[in-house]
């Protein structure tokens, strides 16, 4: 989509020039004059370091790193965090609004139930607040049984209604009666991980490729451009459409997954391969790769332990920056109904449910999981560009 | 030079960087004149604040750094001297001075110029924007200014862009950008650093030549004091942000005062000394401007340090004539300033 | 793919009915002469009305005065409210190019068609039928001075080129069309005068008139002969020249492309019969804009020519949300499909003082909302058994919590019900509806356990013969219908507390066909179709071939094949049964014993329980502007029942 | 000059070629072919569908063909007779629907890809000049936004508050009296009333990518040497941004033009359905859906091929623009 090549094409293009912007020389003020030699913490500090001191500094990164933090945590604890499971439903709770949480400094957290009629001729359903139904809400109550990460069976979920068989619909109610919080908690899961998956595979792709590409030049550097090139003049919509389409039959929820995320690998790793091939260009011809061949060193560990990590915080920003790219084409498959289905629960899932006027009238809840999606992909770019800010710590 | 008024003075000059990380303070209190038609040398370690104090000069610090103190005063002919510091970095004036009464010249010629414009283009652009010439004119200075650093065939080169040019070429290129409007004081800030041995020396030959030519000042900034023997009028050492010495060029290299002049002297290479001898190291590294020792600030490296002494107070200010002073403690006994105060006297 | 494609019904018996419009006609051998009590036969004689605008063609010379453009007896259309006024056009949206829903819409011009109550076969293009006592033979009177959009003569070598020289004509259809044929053998037809043809079969063809009404696009009206001869080889000797010009490979495939259909809507220079003709072909980016036909053959009982609308405006859009805010605006004069679902139904309702529209209902020929029909010769031997277990699939049924089902995933529309005739129908089986339907998991248990299935495992699953977890898969739809999946996931909870473990595979249309074309399926849910005429829609009560009601594949291959084609498996003889009555019907000329027996198809269907439903299917309905005349108020939905086109579009009008 | 393009144009064709088998290949990946996808509409509207006429259209279509042979009858046709072949669906020519999209599509990417420019320019401009100041915070926060703001749910959104707000009629590219009438200033007018939505829609997230892009790069050319030496020579601070470093900083807007295409004619797909706008994006989703094999396989071609270009004319922007390109010295 439009974002992925605009979006990571800034690291690519700040390698222009000949004049490359590693060079720390005097010219630059605080960084040629102070950061050159002495015993202080700026020189001693490791690039690791140095990155993130300068990380810091930009606040809506950091604002952005806790924000994405927060939703890792909550896709790992989803369970505990997540109400009921995704399979709970209550079916006099369709479209239901979201509830009020009432504080009651005696009694602790309810809301209250509602009382649902349909229209028989319009079928609009409407609810009503039932105020004598007073559902008692407590934090770390007991509910459904599952298994945390998987392993560790409990009980016990972060906040629910006392009574496990009581409706609690703090974000309102899907169209067939689940609870929207704990889809979108649920949810948070494979929308997160997908980014991660599917970089991660593109990432892999990307520095091969482009490594090689970059490094060995010539022949190999122009077969590796022609296929770049290629990807890149491909539409990826019908590209998506065609892979998705051939997925085998009769696979499953992960299978499914795992295909999908491939897909998104196999159209994102041209942008990663670009950036890598500028940066082994600029950096072929540093003296200090000069001095590492011209010291014995055999290529591949020049490529790994000389080159790469000269450059791996510029790679960290890039990939930082596939990641919102990744979960924003997951919607968009979902969407076009390609990517995930029911009954597997992804925000991309759950927003093919919100694509349509009924919701925007009548039940505009359902967009939350939109909401979800637009603070995580910001809250990710933001931590993306304060990294790429960041990636050279020597250059200010 | 009707007048002995020098062409610029520069005067307890404070230029420090506002980091998030504390205050850097780069330039810490420098003072230092350069008389007219003359060449003064600036040499030091990398980042003792040579740089950033030749910025200083023309308001050239980015940002974060600030000039919170300290007066050059700029007096190119008669009249009452400007004092750059008060002038509006991004303003009018500031910008008439800049290559039109004080050029500069860059340690990278070839970064120092435009990758998208042909060396033409910004020669004339420099011209034009100093001088009063139409585009012929102006092209005809920029073909002679060319001709003049010792560009062969420059009317050609004109339409050349940097990165088809050597080093040594965009060295003399820079250099005919900045003489281009006839300033009266050019700095050249480590124009050599980056080239190689013989282009250095050519170019510094070609310095020294356009220097005897139009008379104009030079205020030299490098590390190598090889350079500085050979171009320089006056010294100033500087570490770390303050002025340690001055003097005259025969000074400092014959009778050099404060410790670190003599261990800089101590680190070069000397013809005919014997090829055994180690040379003489500087013990431990420059400290970064914002962990700067207490007291003097070269105590930490210096071996003539005197405890409870150096570590605690500032070193005093001892003047032994009019371009000649030391910042140590060591000088601060009457027999020994006595002694060489009338040494001083004598060559002054 | 709008989720709601499932309603298709009929009128409820004798609602509505004042409306008729066509005499019924003679289903039998009775044939009248023009089939219209209601006309005087010289209606050309008194036709006087035509529209304005050609009026003023005919004013000019450009097109002959309207009595030589009816035929002598044109049909006579009684309108539904009353007669209308000329003019206007009627605004209509589809997504995407969907040339079916023109077919539905527009094509609807058969030799004979459905009345309004869906229980008759009455004349259209046919003045009049015979039919033989033994049902073999069919004989067309057609209207003279007919003729074609174009204003030549359509006359019965219009339909013998259609038939002999394409349909039946094995150069250009190697396999002939299945309408035509009775055990495999295709019928042969006799032109007995300019006006009149006969169809003869090898053998009984009961339901032949019935096919002819269900299709929505009949080939024998509209190829016609004078157009079309130019691509057939036995015509034109540059044929084959013809149709390269035209764009195809040869003229062959010229002709497949005119039989198809499609170029009723991509060729506008076709001649047709229809009310309107296209101005603009369907691959117009945004819309497809219909104009009246001048020689069309229908008239209103004053003798004014149809259609009372000037034309018809079809925007092609892309995304079914932009055809629901264009209707909320009052942009959409009439449409059935595509917006009108169930849960549009709300957003439709807010708008409907504004906008200036109301509903009108849709019967749906649909047999439930959630039919699951497991595989009985699923290709596990194992399932296979457990399936055919009718304790089994007892016992599932009464697991199922329907009413929780109605009121999560069907807007508490409906009843509990079973895969069966609906109230509507004529052959309605209150206990067949009903039967199984109670929740109740203890009863559940006992039909579970009596199925032998008594073993569980660690987690409550039951353990088949063979010892391992009893486990359906369901492949369902995942493209379409997505209230499939909605109640599928609820009906995997009920299922696990009886200790059967359910999945879900849904897929895509085009895989799902392949699975089931295939018959990989353990299972997989359906809506169904044939609740209304399950005479004419049976393959859900018998095994029948077919792909969405493949429930027994290997039987209907053995029966199909007498047991020898490839999959074959052998049925119990209650289904040998079956299919020997239905083919019974299939030879019967007389609807009443055709009903009588269908009625023991349907016994024997009720007792083998062959699938489990969960509720009568929702009612569907269309939205209309008022100021939209002529529009019934109810009508029928069905595959069968060519709708909106056998509700008369040619006497809708606009009132202003 | 005139070598580098005919270098340039001779890359093209490997990828060209790999582009046709590939456009082909991917709408062969789904099993089925457009006969299925016929059934199983009709199918779905309770129709039957009769085996002889299907094996006829099978026939006809050549789609029980083996697939190299498909594809060498497509390709010839497209390259000795500029035949694409038929539309299944339509029952028409490939080239006359593309011929009707396309100019549309391309319409509607020039000018998103120009309001993108326009849009971009100066605030990545402010962005970078005004490092880390409100205007730059703000700047970079609604250009996230946008890149954060998934296409179809902005498209749905203001479509919705354009009708239930301002009651307009949603929808395609004209309004209803426009639609037949002949091309005036009135209809152009008309046209660009309209265009700005799917334009906003489109064009946001391009926007906030380059807004990043520019102001990345203009960052970092600030800090070249080269500027402090323009600045040191006297140079007026606006010249200075305006003629060194933005040249520079150019390129990735040059260097979009190619790739702009395939990603809007990509993100189109969806804001075309949801907007309803007569492009190729939503012929070519539609055609994708039903395996409408030479349609779809046509689009892709097309689109690729112009991407190409596009990248081509880029190309030869970019060295017209930069001195190191031109010379070959990068």
């Amino acid at each position: 989509m439009a974002h992925t090549t605009a979006g990571t094409d800034a690291a690519t293009a700040t390698d222009s020039g000949p004049a490359t912007d590693t060079d720390a020389g005097t010219d630059s003020v605080t960084g040629g004059e102070t950061a050159a030699r002495g015993d202080d913490r700026w020189s001693s500090a490791s690039q690791r370091r140095l990155v993130w001191w300068k990380f810091r500094q930009h606040k809506l990164a950091m604002a952005g790193l806790v924000v994405t933090g927060l939703v890792y945590l909550i896709a790992l604890f989803a369970d505990v965090i997540a109400p009921f499971g995704t399979s709970t439903f209550d079916a006099e709770y369709t479209y239901a609004p979201p509830q009020r949480i009432h504080v009651d400094w005696g009694e602790g957290l309810y809301v209250h139930g509602y009382t649902s009629t349909v229209d028989e001729e319009t079928l609009q359903l409407s609810f009503e607040i039932d105020e004598t139904q007073r559902i008692e809400l407590g934090l770390f109550v007991k509910g459904e049984e599952y298994e945390l990460f998987g392993l560790i069976p409990w009980d016990r979920h972060l906040i629910g209604p006392v009574d496990p068989d009581e409706p609690m619909y703090l974000m309102g109610g899907t169209r067939t009666g689940h609870d929207l919080f704990s889809r979108i908690v649920h949810g948070t899961r494979v929308s997160m991980t997908i980014g991660l998956v599917g970089v991660a595979m593109a990432f892999v792709l990307g520095v091969v490729l482009g490594g090689v590409s970059g490094y060995f030049g010539g022949r190999t550097d122009m077969a590796i451009q022609r296929l770049v090139e290629f990807f890149m003049s491909l539409p990826s919509i019908p590209l998506w459409l065609g892979l998705a389409a051939a997925l085998p039959p009769g696979w499953g929820p992960m299978q499914r997954y795992f295909a999908i995320t491939t897909i998104l690998a196999v159209i994102a790793w041209t942008d990663l391969a670009r950036v890598v091939r500028g940066r082994f260009l600029s950096l072929r011809n540093e003296e200090f790769v000069t001095a590492a061949l011209l010291d014995g060193c055999s290529r591949p560990r020049v490529i790994f332990r000389h080159m790469l990590p000269s450059f791996s915080s510029h790679l960290i920003a890039s990939v930082t920056l596939s990641i919102p790219a990744m979960i924003l084409a997951e919607t968009s498959l979902s969407f076009l109904g390609l990517g995930l289905q029911a009954p597997a629960v992804s925000w991309g899932v759950l927003l093919q449910d919100a694509q349509n006027v009924r919701v925007l009238s009548t039940a505009p809840w359902l967009m939350l999981p939109g909401l979800c999606v637009i603070i995580t992909v910001l809250a990710l770019n933001f931590v993306g560009d304060g990294l790429r800010d960041a990636a050279d710590p020597y250059k200010r | 030079m009707s007048h002995d008024e020098p062409l610029l003075a520069i005067d307890g000059l404070k230029t420090h960087f506002f980091t998030r990380e504390g205050t850097v303070r780069a330039v810490d209190g420098v003072s230092l004149t350069v008389p007219r038609g003359k060449t003064v040398c600036v040499v030091g370690e990398s980042g003792c604040g040579k740089s950033v104090t030749a910025r200083s000069v023309l308001g050239l610090v980015d940002e974060p750094g600030r000039i919170i103190d300290g007066r050059i005063a700029w007096q190119p002919g008669a009249g009452e001297p400007v004092d750059l510091t008060t002038l509006d970095p991004k303003g009018e004036r500031m910008r008439r001075i800049r290559g039109g009464e004080i050029s500069m010249v860059f340690q990278e010629p070839m970064a120092s110029l435009s990758p998208m414009y042909t060396i033409g283009d910004q020669l004339i652009e420099t011209i034009r924007l100093h001088l009063p010439l139409g585009k012929e004119e102006a092209r005809d200075r920029a073909v002679e200014q060319l001709r003049r650093v010792g560009i062969p065939r420059p009317e050609e080169r004109l339409d050349a862009y940097s990165f088809q040019l050597s080093g040594g070429m965009c060295q003399r290129v820079m250099i005919a950008i900045a003489l281009a409007a006839d300033p009266a004081l050019l700095i050249a800030d480590e124009p050599t650093t980056a080239l190689d041995v013989t282009t250095q020396a050519r170019i510094i030959d070609l310095l020294r030549d356009l220097q005897a030519e139009t008379g104009m000042s030079v205020l030299f900034i490098t590390h190598d004091l090889g350079v500085v023997a050979e171009i320089a009028d006056e010294v100033v050492v500087m570490y770390l942000g303050t002025v340690v010495e001055r003097g005259g060029v025969d000074e400092i290299f014959h009778d050099p005062k404060h410790p670190y002049t003599n261990a800089l002297l101590g680190s070069i290479p000397r013809m005919g000394a014997g090829a055994g001898r180690r040379l003489a190291t500087i013990r431990g590294n420059v400290p970064h401007p914002s962990d700067r020792p207490a007291g003097c600030p070269f105590h930490p490296r210096c071996d003539a340090a005197i405890g409870g002494v150096c570590d605690v107070s500032d070193p005093p200010h001892i003047v032994f004539g009019e371009a000649r002073s030391v910042r140590c403690v060591l000088h601060d006994d009457g027999a020994a300033v006595g002694g060489d105060f009338r040494v001083d006297g004598e060559r002054a | 793919m709008e989720p709601q494609i499932d309603r298709r019904r009929l009128l409820r018996a004798g609602g509505a009915l004042a409306l008729v419009a066509m005499v019924p006609a003679c289903t039998s051998s009775s044939g009248g002469d023009n089939g219209n009590g209601a006309s005087p036969d010289t209606s050309a004689g008194t036709a006087s009305g035509e529209a304005p605008s050609l009026r003023a063609l005919v004013d000019s010379g450009d097109l002959p005065p309207v009595a030589e453009r009816l035929p002598a007896d044109p049909a006579v259309v009684e309108p539904i409210e009353q007669i209308g006024s000329y003019g206007g056009t009627w605004r209509n949206g589809m997504v995407g190019a969907q040339s079916f829903r023109l077919d539905y819409a527009i094509g609807y011009e058969p030799l004979v068609r459905w009345n309004l109550a869906w229980d008759e076969v009455i004349p259209n293009v046919a003045a009049s039928f015979e039919v033989s006592d033994d049902a073999t033979q069919y004989t067309f009177t057609l209207r003279e001075g007919m003729r074609w959009s174009d204003g030549a003569p359509f006359t019965a070598d219009d339909i013998l080129f259609a038939y002999d020289d394409l349909v039946a004509n094995p150069d250009v259809m190697p396999d002939g069309l299945s309408l035509f044929m009775v055990d495999g053998e295709l019928a042969t037809l006799e032109k007995v005068d300019d006006t009149t043809v006969t169809f003869t079969f090898p053998g009984p063809h009961g339901l032949f008139l019935d096919a002819l009404a269900n299709q929505p696009i009949n080939v024998l009206t509209r190829l016609p002969r004078h157009y079309l001869q130019k691509f057939h080889r036995d015509y034109s000797d540059d044929a084959d020249q013809a149709a390269k010009d035209a764009g195809f490979s040869g003229w062959v495939e010229a002709l497949q492309h005119a039989i198809g259909g499609a170029a009723l809507w991509s060729d506008i220079e076709l001649p047709r019969l229809h009310a309107w003709v296209p101005t603009t072909p369907i691959s117009s980016a945004t819309r497809m804009t219909f104009e009246r036909n001048p020689y069309y053959w229908k008239v209103d009982p004053e003798g004014n020519q149809l259609p009372y609308l000037d034309g018809v405006e079809y925007s092609i859009v892309q995304d079914e949300e932009v055809l629901l805010l264009n209707t909320v605006q009052g942009e959409i004069d009439m449409i059935d499909r595509v917006v009108t679902t169930t849960a549009n139904k709300p957003v439709l309702a807010a708008d409907r003082e504004t906008a200036g529209y109301e509903f009108f209902n849709l019967i749906p020929d649909k047999l439930n909302t959630v039919t699951i029909l497991l595989n009985l010769t699923c290709k596990d031997e194992v399932k296979r058994e457990i399936f055919q277990n009718r304790d089994f699939r007892i016992g599932l049924s009464h697991a199922i919590n329907r009413q929780e089902i109605i009121d999560a995933v069907f807007a508490r529309q409906g009843e509990p019900a079973q895969p069966a005739p609906l109230p509507e129908s004529a052959l309605y089986d209150e206990e067949f509806a009903t039967q199984y339907t109670a929740y109740d998991v203890d009863l559940a248990n006992q039909h579970l356990d009596a199925a032998g299935l008594t073993e569980t495992d660690g987690d409550g699953i039951r353990l088949g013969p063979d010892g391992t977890p009893v486990s359906i898969r369901v492949l369902a739809p995942s493209d379409q219908k997505t209230e499939l999946i909605d109640a599928l996931e609820l009906i995997k909870g009920y299922w696990r507390d009886v200790g059967v473990e359910l999945t879900v595979q849904g897929e895509g249309s085009e895989h799902r066909y392949e699975i089931l074309d295939a018959s990989d399926q353990e299972a997989h849910v359906w809506d169904g179709d044939g609740g209304i005429h399950p005479v004419s829609t049976p393959q859900y009560y018998l095994p029948m071939d077919g792909l969405d009601n493949r429930f027994a594949a290997g039987w209907s291959t053995w029966l199909d094949t007498d047991g020898s084609g490839e999959g074959a498996i052998e049925p119990p003889d209650a289904a040998k049964e079956q299919l020997e009555l239905y083919r019974q019907v299939q030879a019967e000329a007389d609807p009443e014993r055709r009903n009588e027996l269908m009625r023991h198809v349907l016994q024997i269907a009720k007792e083998q329980f062959y699938l489990i439903g969960v509720s009568t299917p929702l009612p569907g309905y269309g939205v209309v502007k008022n100021e939209f005349r002529n529009m019934v108020d109810e009508t029928y939905f069905a595959g069968g029942f060519p709708y909106p086109g056998a509700t008369y579009p040619e006497q809708f009008y606009l009132d202003n | 000059m005139l070598t580098f393009i005919a270098r340039r144009c001779l890359f093209m064709v490997p990828t060209l070629v790999a582009i046709s088998l590939v456009a082909f290949a991917i709408i062969q990946l789904p099993p089925g072919d457009y006969l299925t996808t016929m059934v199983s509409r009709l199918e779905s509207e309770g129709q039957s569908v009769d085996q002889a006429m299907l094996d006829g259209l099978r026939e006809r279509y050549g789609l029980g063909q083996p697939l190299h042979e498909q594809y060498l009858k497509w390709i010839s046709g497209i390259l000795l007779h500029g035949d694409f072949g038929q539309s299944f669906e339509y029952g028409t020519s490939v080239a006359g629907l593309i011929g009707d999209r396309l100019p549309l599509s391309i319409l509607l990417t020039v000018t998103t890809l120009l309001a993108t420019w326009i849009m971009a320019f100066p605030v990545g401009l402010y962005s970078a000049v005004r490092q880390y100041s409100a205007g730059d915070y703000i700047a970079t926060t609604l250009g996230f936004l946008g890149l954060a703001i998934p296409n179809f749910m902005i498209a749905l959104g203001l479509m919705y508050v354009m009708h239930t707000v301002f009651g307009y009629s949603v929808g395609g590219l004209f309004s209803p009296e426009f639609r037949d009438a002949a091309w005036s200033l009135a209809k152009v007018g008309d046209l660009m009333a309209h265009l700005w939505i799917p334009m906003v829609v489109l064009g946001t997230a391009g926007t906030a990518g380059l807004i990043r892009i520019l102001r990345a790069n203009l960052l970092d050319e600030v800090r070249k040497p080269y500027v402090m030496a323009a600045r040191a020579r006297g140079v007026p601070e606006r010249r200075l941004v305006l003629k060194y470093p933005l040249r520079v900083a150019m390129n990735p807007f040059v260097s979009t033009v190619g790739w702009v295409l395939p990603a809007l004619i990509s993100g189109e797909v969806i804001v075309a359905s949801v907007l309803n706008l007569p492009t190729t994006g939503p012929l070519l989703l539609g055609a994708l859906q039903s395996q409408d094999m030479y349609l779809a396989g046509s689009i892709i071609l097309v689109v690729s091929v112009l991407t190409v270009i596009g990248t081509l004319l880029s190309d030869i922007l970019l060295a017209w623009l930069d001195p190191r390109v031109r010379l070959g010295y990068r």
